[in-house]
């Protein structure tokens, strides 16, 4: 019998979401590993530290359910259950990748696995996010949809015009702000006049929650409760959640020597690391066979993006119309 | 609506557009129209007549003041699998709206790989005349027309509105429909039954030898006058209407001008970077400098469009500048020609009138 | 002794705001009296029926106060100490109109009197006019910044963003959202997902109010209020008016034969008109005497804008750049 | 920064810029320079580098992602006195605020009849390389060329930054400044004191007299480079750098065109109603069909720019492919040519490299 199968149900979910966390922290270290090789030529914009977000939220989904991503969005594209191989071919810029080479990092998608794409251009995923949970509530599909976003995202006018219509029309989508306190090099008091976005998202009827714990077991409770809300028909709901980024903004490296933080800020958020925090409650041996089986699954991603073909120039002309 | 022919009724503009949407929507489910005041009492000048009733409001529903987002709604409703049209009473509000139209809807198809499509019909109107201003009264068509992933339509009369509007609603892509608010009301035989104006040719709309005028939108019922008002002094003009802006058929516009080795576009528009550029450009591009084509364009003056009426006078081409622009080019050596005054006047100027 | 010096001060107010009451609300009624004649090619938005904010909003303005209008903006212009007889000649499309024939109905502006500007998309002047405020801050010039906006600017990005801002900067600018219920004939119901607008500034730590007896009295205390604390150094602050547009959206009209309001609606507040109201309170010798005077100057703006020469097509070229 | 000399130092495009801040905001209190991320430790690639130190967080802020509002409120503090500076890292982003640049910012002083001024500079830069794809990528100067009311600057070396930038903020309009990312690190002499590259006059910076080649921003440097590609073939091509976009100066490029008789533009964007045509249509508006200019356009592919490495470099020209399209506009009647492609790499790509 599977190990990971033993024990009561609880123990197969803190496998699961283990396995969820360890495979995207996994998988990113490898990518800032391999970035100074020059292998991978987009930018990327690493997540780790942030992951118990979408790997909360994405586990009460199910496969059939979307996801909305923004440029940082290894993360939920892994949740979402998106093709491991086929993101980092795209990240390698390889015809195998999930857009094929066209993508890059900033544009990942996995219309399968219900990945709706990400924009690179700030805020610009929300309203196409609620376009989905629109064709959903017409089509009658069931699908609720989820929109990641950044508390910088927040500052575009276009989230306020999507959080209206959202609730005007009362569609199944679950907006979730990963707060993570900067955009780029710029904290949020140079950015926001006050924190009160849930209280304003509140005004618009739509439920909403801050989760300031930055626990995996609460971000995964309160979308579990949204999302069956929403599945009863209770439209939109909303989630904050602060998180913290450790890597810099874009690229592979930490950056607490640059003044524009400290790394005291990152101290509490390591100390509380999520993936950490799974482990400890996992048998050793078993957290061991996991995290091989991740190590190999993620070297086999590697190692397919690295011997797939490259788009040939000729192949430039190619999905300009469809 | 009564004189049916071959070719179909005499149809006004706007029903053309009423019966396009009313035929696909009955057709495709998947098919909805939406945007501010879509479903009032005076349905976008009568062009959403009826479909509220029709199709009921989850299918026809006005929006909050929100072109950006709204767009990329649609947008995203588009990649599930729908088929939205967007409407904007005026093209000039699609500035609110750029980074969608842009950045996602232009690029969906291309930078997912081809993992999804955007089939959104985009409807914009421009305003003319009556003291529309410097934010009514913008023909924006060569902004879209730089962007790779976008169609662009501007049907000059009834029958290719609902021709076209039917092909860019069955289009796999974005297609942004110009239509022009001076065309409402201009009636064309029209087919009753569903039709498709693809993409891909321009239609000669007044046969002629001296000179090609290739007219964008309004200006095609325009120049067409100023084709008659020239053919009293003896000068044949060939009459081009490209119809698809995005796709272009510069073949045709080619063709006819170097048969004429004269070319004059007249746009709808400004000039710089416009419409008109891209023609001249290609053309001579493909013409080749031995071809001796003689090119010029004319549109609005290079400045913000006033409302005050001598100023929105000399602002816009009319049948005059264009026939005086084509006297010019035909017979450059002779002193400049200006036709009668009173018969340049157009029709319209004196039946549109006040307040919107 | 000029008889509206005479008495307490109070009587002096009453008298002042009736004379600017009367003076739009005439001027408007000429105005659609005139408009079927053809004189004037402009789209023309009457506010007759709310003329009472924007008087009891500039009542207690400075004339080196700006005010930021709409194309709604008749009413504020006229209560900012807009030049009359411009206004009438730019309608007319005059060169000697206050935007010398280039802006026409929709785009007002009398910089002299503070009126900085009107834009014909709608929610366009919002940040325009937090603009105007930043630049009065920096430069110390002690200016405030009044921003009249419809409720359906309120649904445009930018009315979000531009709040955002203001607290952030902490700038001397009174936003007023005349609330009338529709915009042009969209209700409120089908374009708000609740109306707790106000709550919903207030969580900029925008002061926020609304005000919904209709009364020029009301607006007036409440906008003093604000303007006081902002002078004092307060930042921005909030107030949503509501009112009623008694003519059509756009014309010279009533429309409620047209089936999307009723005249039911209008009853209540054409039985509180505050011109009336006013004039209740003002003898009647006074009364006639300041209602002649008015007739008076608003034909004279009329003759004066009729007798106006038009631009000469030449003049097309100037203004593009300056 | 030593090198002195009598036109000045040799000074990093990005010091340019720099320079030009620094310079013009100790001249007048009315400048200040804003948009996200100017006053972080980065400041811009280094273009704003100790400007919030000297002139202090009033003068030098960073804003929230709010790029349409950021716009109105600077076109606000102009029309109220102020020189407001915004910046955009990339010009894409000026795709959420067209509706403030187009509506309100060209159209501010016409539609106001004269009674204000807008006397704003936005800076937007160019990405390219690197896998800056779809959104990071586009070059869209002729979107503002389009539109009267604005300028647009281009420059595309370190003199030019600075002279054209302080040429911009001193200016009463609203200036587009056009900057490219590659070019931050390309050095140039630049005179100490301050210094106006007016608009007006294009420059030539190669002359020859086989073919005209107008290079626009960071082709410039690759056209040069194909220059010489082709020199070495005995080919004579005049490059010349229009510098300023609008107001355009069309009659230095009409008359090396007429010199010439071949037109070749290079631009660094897409073509269609592109800068590019808008040049070859105003040259050959001019020069009459009896000039016999052969005209050619070469610039992004007609697609959406793709990060993969084959790809994205199969999307731009480069000096291999415009000496190759100089080489056939020539030599028609030769064998098609290309130079050695180990001549054709370009320095910058092997000193730039990732991330952003
Ligand atoms: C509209 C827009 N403005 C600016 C940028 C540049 N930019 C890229 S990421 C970023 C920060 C966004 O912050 P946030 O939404 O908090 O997301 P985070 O990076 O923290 O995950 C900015 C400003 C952009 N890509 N798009
Ligand atoms: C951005 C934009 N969208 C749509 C329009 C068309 N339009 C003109 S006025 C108006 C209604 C605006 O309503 P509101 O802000 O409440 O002002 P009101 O007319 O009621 O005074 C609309 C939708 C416009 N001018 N600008
Ligand atoms: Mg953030
Ligand atoms: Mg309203």
């Amino acid at each position: 019998m599977n190990p990971e199968n033993r024990g009561d149900s609880d123990t197969q979910t803190i496998v699961r979401l283990y396995r969820r966390m360890r495979l995207i922290r996994h998988l990113e270290e490898e990518i800032a590993r391999v970035y100074p090789t020059d292998k991978i030529k987009s930018p990327i914009h690493l997540s780790i530290g942030q992951e118990f977000i979408a790997v909360g939220v994405c586990d009460v989904l199910t496969a059939k359910d979307r996801v909305s991503i923004t440029y940082r969005g290894h993360a939920a594209y892994v949740a979402k259950g998106g093709d491991l191989r086929a993101l980092v071919a795209e990240m390698y810029g390889k015809r195998t990748g999930c857009a094929k080479g066209r993508g890059g990092s900033m544009h990942l998608i996995d219309m399968d696995a219900g990945v709706i794409g990400a924009s690179a251009v700030v805020g610009t995923n929300i309203p196409v996010a609620v376009g989905f949970a629109l064709a959903a509530k017409r089509q009658r599909s069931g699908q609720v949809t989820v929109c990641f976003l950044g508390d910088g995202a927040t500052e575009e006018g276009c989230f306020a015009e999507s959080l209206n219509f959202a609730a005007l029309h009362k569609l199944p989508i679950l907006f979730v702000c990963e707060n993570n306190g900067y955009a780029i090099h710029e904290p949020l008091s140079k950015r926001w006049a006050t924190d009160r976005l849930v209280e304003r998202v509140a005004t618009y009827g739509i439920p909403a929650d801050r989760i300031s714990d930055g626990s995996l077991t609460t971000v995964r409770a309160r979308a579990a409760e949204a999302i069956t809300a929403m599945r009863a028909g209770a439209g939109p709901a909303f989630l904050e959640v602060l998180c913290y980024r450790w890597q810099e903004h874009v690229g592979p490296n930490r950056d607490y020597d640059q003044g524009y933080r400290s790394a005291d800020e990152l101290a509490p958020w390591k100390a509380d690391d999520q993936v950490a925090r799974l482990a400890d409650r996992i048998e050793p041996a078993l957290r061991a066979r996991i995290d091989a089986e991740i190590r190999v699954q993620v070297a086999e991603a590697f190692t397919f993006a690295e011997a797939s073909p490259f788009p040939e120039p000729e192949e430039l002309y190619e999905h300009v119309y469809s | 609506m009564s004189t049916s022919t071959a070719e179909g009724r005499l149809l006004r503009y706007v029903d053309a557009l009423q019966e396009a949407f009313a035929q696909e929507m009955a057709r495709d489910e998947s098919v909805f129209l939406f945007g501010l005041d879509v479903d009032d009492h005076k349905s976008i000048q009568g062009s959403t007549r009826g479909l509220l009733q029709e199709f009921g409001p989850e299918r026809v529903f006005t929006t909050p003041l929100s072109e950006d987002a709204m767009t990329g709604m649609a947008i995203g409703a588009a990649m599930a699998g729908m088929r939205p049209i967007h409407v904007h009473i005026r093209m000039d509000f699609l500035l609110l709206c750029m980074n969608q139209l842009v950045n996602i809807a232009a690029k969906a198809h291309s930078m997912y790989g081809g993992s999804v499509k955007v089939p959104l019909v985009v409807r914009s109107m421009v305003g003319k005349s009556w003291g529309q201003g410097a934010q009514h009264s913008q023909a924006l068509h060569s902004l879209f027309m730089h962007i790779p992933g976008l169609k662009i339509v501007a049907p000059s009369n009834a029958h290719d509105a609902k021709g076209c509007m039917i092909a860019a609603i069955r289009d796999d892509n974005p297609v942004l429909v110009m239509e022009h608010r001076l065309l409402y009301g201009t009636e064309a035989y029209v087919p009753e039954a569903p039709f498709e104006v693809r993409p891909g040719r321009a239609r000669v709309v007044g046969p002629g030898d001296d000179i090609t005028v290739v007219a964008i939108s309004n200006m095609v019922p325009e120049c067409l006058r100023a084709r008659d008002l020239v053919a009293e002094v003896g000068i044949s003009a060939e009459v081009i209407d490209p119809v698809w802006l995005q796709p272009l058929d510069i073949d045709s516009l080619l063709a006819s001008a170097r048969r004429t080795r004269r070319l004059l576009v007249a746009d709808n528009a400004w000039l710089p970077c416009g419409a008109s550029a891209e023609i001249i450009a290609a053309v001579l591009e493909r013409a080749g400098p031995d071809a001796g084509i003689m090119v010029r364009r004319i549109g609005f003056a290079p400045v913000t469009c006033p409302p005050s009426p001598p100023l929105e006078a000399a602002f816009y081409p009319n049948p005059g500048t264009v026939a005086s622009a084509i006297h010019a080019m035909v017979r450059p050596a002779a002193p400049a020609w200006q036709p009668d005054p009173e018969r340049t006047r157009l029709s319209y100027q004196s039946s549109f009138c006040g307040p919107f």
